[in-house]
């Protein structure tokens, strides 16, 4: 069963929240990143996400393999847009269920954390003067 | 003289004019291909600020090379 | 405006986040409590929230006051369920929407710790054994 | 001798038999009510565990007790 996955249409969170649901689930922690109007000190107009869709998933498998292991957890699953996106559009969904609320949050953060930093996923921001470019923010070394 | 295939994502294809290409290149190792397509296409990004990728699993730059691999070069991921 | 409330019937979570949306939003976390089928070893039937709702109302809308002074966070809501619910119903819905994804999730953690501490709601369990009891975890102190 | 209404909840009222009730009392304070209530109902419930609320918000133990005030005895929450 894949629990990460890349949407090149708007992400159906509702569908994705519902295959956590669980009778030993007591907490249920989501995040949602969404297009904002701006990106250090500049007016975003729109983005597009682009992929190497091959990788991306397997990457993103295994963060979802990692966090089973690593946090008392009952499932989750990811899901990230790829294409054009406009503002307020979600770009990423994370969902956690698991028996205390404790595991729900902190699996949560540490799978959007691991998912912008591991995988190969690349914004390319349009701004409001017309121009745009590519976000490659420096890793951590 | 080898026959590799390289694939290339956002900024690096930009600047490489395409999402892919066969090279023949005599580099023993993934970090010897870089500096090769480095020098022909001008890419600014130093290889340390890369990842690379070989049949679609991250490699390591030391990894040879082999006829026939598909090679991709991973500049600093920003999806979110 | 108020941004916490009790509800008597299920959570209408959509409508709650649709409040959130905003063009400066690049995070949005929320979190569920939903019942589930255990509590401290034993097997959890259903249960029932009561709440002393005017003093609940105060407490709760001055947690959200609380969360917008604390935390760099743009908006959020938080319900909560008082009356009848079965396993697998959501409880409570706490959302939370920031410009970044740090104070999204650290406001929406804040929120329910600060909401099971301080606001005046009791569960009472009903067991499959077919007894019940009232849930009144000894507080900080 | 002042009259004041009570409120209780949860395990509280079921100790009680009621939600609410009139007192006549002559306690100074809330935690003076507390102990003559406890006494009355065998509350099993040391004061230093509950809050207390007077007309729908929190007070303090020493508070005076006027003429009319609504009182409410609230046990450790458990919501969320």
């Amino acid at each position: 069963m894949k629990r990460f996955a890349l949407a090149d249409s708007a992400i159906d969170s509702g569908a994705l929240r519902q295959a956590l649901l669980h009778p030993q689930a007591g907490g249920f922690a989501s995040f949602e990143g969404w297009v904002r109007n701006h990106n250090d000190g500049r007016q975003v107009r729109g983005l597009r996400y682009e992929s190497y869709v091959e990788l991306a998933e397997k990457e993103g498998e295994r963060i979802m393999d990692e966090a089973m292991q690593r946090f008392d957890i009952l499932d989750l699953r990811c899901s990230h847009r790829i294409g054009d996106l406009a503002i307020g559009d979600m770009a990423v969904w994370v969902g956690v269920s698991a028996a205390h609320r404790d595991a729900a949050f902190t699996g949560c953060r540490w799978v959007i954390d691991e998912v912008k930093a591991r995988v190969p996923i690349w914004k390319h921001e349009g701004y409001i003067e017309g121009d745009a470019g590519w976000l490659h923010p420096r890793q951590a070394e | 003289m080898i026959e590799v295939k390289v694939r290339y994502f956002a900024s690096l294809r930009d600047a490489a004019g395409t999402e892919q290409e066969t090279v023949q290149t005599d580099a023993g190792d993934l970090a010897g291909l870089y500096r090769q397509l480095q020098s022909r296409h001008g890419f600014s990004w130093p290889q340390a600020h890369l990842r690379v990728a070989v049949a679609d699993d991250f490699a390591h730059w030391d990894d040879p090379l082999r006829e026939g691999s598909e090679v991709a070069f991973i500049p600093p991921v920003s999806g979110g």
